[in-house]
């Protein structure tokens, strides 16, 4: 199973990890991942290009289930505005061996730092905007 | 052939818009041919474009290298490099 | 923040990352685990050492957050009567730093297999017992 | 002085108990001389502790190599290599 998900709404990593231990009897690694901002900043948000992310998001996807051979990978990556400190990606495998879901989750979130078509424009408080 | 072309990030500030129609002449057959005419239009292009490595491309939303063609192609995208986390 | 917990009940990985969260703007990486086991197996016993396994888990964690300097971590190991595919421990870092939380969070897992001190007895479906 | 030894994992099963209080000689002041003088017992004991490098020791409930000291300790437990993940 790999389940892709580009969304502007929130998600709930422990419910994700729960439909990843229903596929097989092993271990579930995850990362979730807040958007980091500077005091001043008082807005995120996230541009993408959605066509480009659903390739790219895929292409990572089955990579690590080729590489890893995974019982199940869960990519959600959000766009469009968010608030400082609020979840903006979560990865997570899920293999019978608990080394291999490991190496495999860090294989997609370094896949999705380095890869995934987003980007970051920062509101500040004075009202000027930057992008990271 | 009339080509669509989409910035993302901060490119979209720097040439104040988010995409355009363009028709390159035909010897532009890659993505760096297409930079290079950009650049060539005028300084906003110029200087957007002024460090060709830090500027990305996907060709019929696929991730595309420089080197790669944008022959028949209806939609390029230009972006700087990706990643938010 | 540095939670060990040795405990007989499941535990919720969803919760326990949601703790994480609160601590820090930045990322929680975890591994659940559950206790994989052959067809033959009817149930598993976990069997421990409270005195040992509360120092070798608290020991971990410390070193853990010296190496790393993380914001939280979390282990978590049960004891007792488990049945096959249930989940049997828990191990999560929380830093501003994704990289951070991750290799972190691999220290822990790492430790918790090699030096957690617990023993696994199944017993099969014909009524013998083995140990692992 | 009189020790207690715990005994965790399969050599509870290889020793048919989980605890007992033994005496043993003033020469035996580490971990290793506890489990040589242990095997020295009877064949049930020698037996499972055959193979040294596969017994694990706690001293207070603190992990201690073969090398570490049991001079003064109450509590002792023996156990195999430790992991159950």
């Amino acid at each position: 199973m790999i389940d892709i998900r580009i969304q502007a709404t929130d998600f709930d990593p422990g419910h994700q990890i729960g439909r990843l231990e229903q596929l097989v009897a092993g271990s579930v690694a995850s990362v979730t991942v807040a958007a980091v901002a500077s005091d001043e900043v008082t807005e995120i948000h996230v541009d993408h290009y959605p066509a480009l992310a659903r390739n790219v998001l895929a292409a990572i996807g089955a990579e690590a289930e080729a590489r890893f051979g995974l019982a199940g990978i869960i990519l959600i990556h959000r766009h469009g505005p968010l608030l400082p400190g609020e979840r903006i990606a979560f990865a997570a495998a899920a293999a019978a061996e608990t080394g291999v879901a490991f190496e495999a989750c860090g294989y997609l979130i370094d896949a999705l730092r380095d890869r995934a078509p987003f980007w970051l424009r920062e509101t500040l408080g004075d009202g000027s905007v930057r992008w990271r | 052939m009339p080509l669509d072309l989409l910035y993302f990030g901060a490119l979209r500030d720097r040439l104040g818009r988010d995409a355009e129609r363009v028709d390159p002449p035909s010897h532009v057959v890659t993505v760096g041919d297409l930079l290079g005419w950009l650049a060539g239009r005028d300084g906003a292009y110029r200087d957007a474009l002024a460090e060709p490595s830090r500027i990305h491309a996907a060709v019929e939303g696929q991730p595309t290298g420089h080197e790669g063609s944008i022959f028949g192609a209806r939609e390029v995208a230009l972006f700087p490099p990706p990643g938010a986390l």
